[in-house]
């Protein structure tokens, strides 16, 4: 069977940092999303990380990147894009 | 203007950076301000033992670069250097760098002073800091947050 | 506190004095600030070939032991070195030194800050500058008396 | 004759910088005070400057100093004492 253009699934990489990071004991995921956006990422991480692991990734303040851009809100995704969480930030 | 942002679990020598700067901007800058921030072997009555820093490769520099260009925009800069290791550092170690050459001395101390201010809330570092006792990722202070939202 | 104030005719070298203070203040410094004021080769669209300057030995070494000594008070600090030449210097030479170290940025930033604009008014030298044309004795500016009475 | 001591002449030492210096053209002078103060400094150095020399060391800005210390008005003085005419001091 051929797979048609708006059938082929949305492959995104998704990576953890720093508390996150040891939260979710991940550093990388890849992804193959059913919906795809952030909204998308998210349903597919719920099923994947235990309920803890979420709530950390969810948590205020962390915030949510798409190729290194902070993003507010919903956005939409392409295979190759990658999503990162960033727990709140301090350099100096 | 010459800015120059570098990432690197590497030391760095304050006086070859103090020397380019000047060499870059000689006859023009009178004044050259520096900030280094050092490693504490204290914090809160605790003993430190170290402290780890992570980044984003890619969006750490640009994050510092925005920094840098509102910096540069608002004073009068001639120079500016931000040198950021990350990694695992020890007591005594050298974290960051902060070099601004200007003309005059307000235009130097303000600009270097606001660079430092974002570098503590905007800069895409984590920290996490291994005490006697515990580990823990520490955070940007009501202060940190204060100072950068007074500019 | 370690308080170092020298008067000299010879260059310094800023990665020495930085080493130096870092290797006093190990552990408890967590911030380091430095200013160089460096000689111009303009001022007022005038050229300037160089930069004498006079100074009253003792006196001046008294004056400027009373801002460090103000500042040591006002401020937590750990360091302080001032460093200033006298005698002839050209373009592009350095002129001053301040470095100061403390617990954090906000103190030693402040700190520096404060002998800056007090070594402009209150130490106990003279300058006078050479430009294209005409020499002159240099003083004060109304910003530089402004800077030291908003203290 | 022998000196007394009431009669024995104050000497002391006056120093003149960097502008006041190139006014007077010169570096040190010594004086024999009549009058062992301020006064009697300024009422020898009128003597021994010209009108328009006398006036720079008199220039409102220009601060006096007795043995490295700043004075405000007339000040007694002794011999070995070190006067001192500071034009208008800047650093840094």
């Amino acid at each position: 069977m051929t797979t048609t253009a708006t059938s082929v699934t949305t492959m995104v990489c998704v990576r953890f940092f720093a508390s996150l990071r040891e939260a979710v004991d991940r550093e990388v995921v890849e992804l193959a999303l059913d919906e795809s956006s952030i909204v998308g990422v998210r349903a597919k991480l719920a099923e994947l990380l235990t309920n803890a692991q979420f709530e950390a990734i969810d948590a205020p303040g962390v915030q949510v990147c798409v190729n290194q851009t902070i993003v507010r809100g919903d956005v939409r995704l392409e295979t190759g894009d990658e999503v990162a969480f960033l727990p709140p930030v301090t350099g100096g | 203007m010459h800015a120059e942002i570098r990432i690197q679990t590497d030391d760095f020598d304050m006086g070859h950076e103090w020397a380019a700067c000047r060499k870059r901007c000689a006859g023009s800058a009178g004044a050259v301000v520096a900030f280094g921030g050092l490693v504490r072997d204290r914090a809160q009555d605790d003993s430190v033992r170290g402290l780890y820093l992570e980044h984003y490769p890619g969006m750490t520099e640009s994050s510092i670069r925005k920094i840098v260009d509102q910096a540069a925009t608002r004073w009068n800069l001639f120079d500016v250097v931000v040198i950021h290791r990350v990694g695992q550092l020890a007591p005594e170690d050298q974290i960051v760098l902060v070099l601004v050459a200007s003309g005059h001395r307000a235009n130097a101390f303000t600009a270097c002073e606001f660079i430092m201010d974002y570098l503590k809330t905007d800069a895409v570092f984590w920290k996490k800091e291994a005490r006697d006792g515990s580990d823990g990722w520490i955070q940007a202070t009501a202060e940190d947050r204060q100072r950068r939202q007074s500019w």
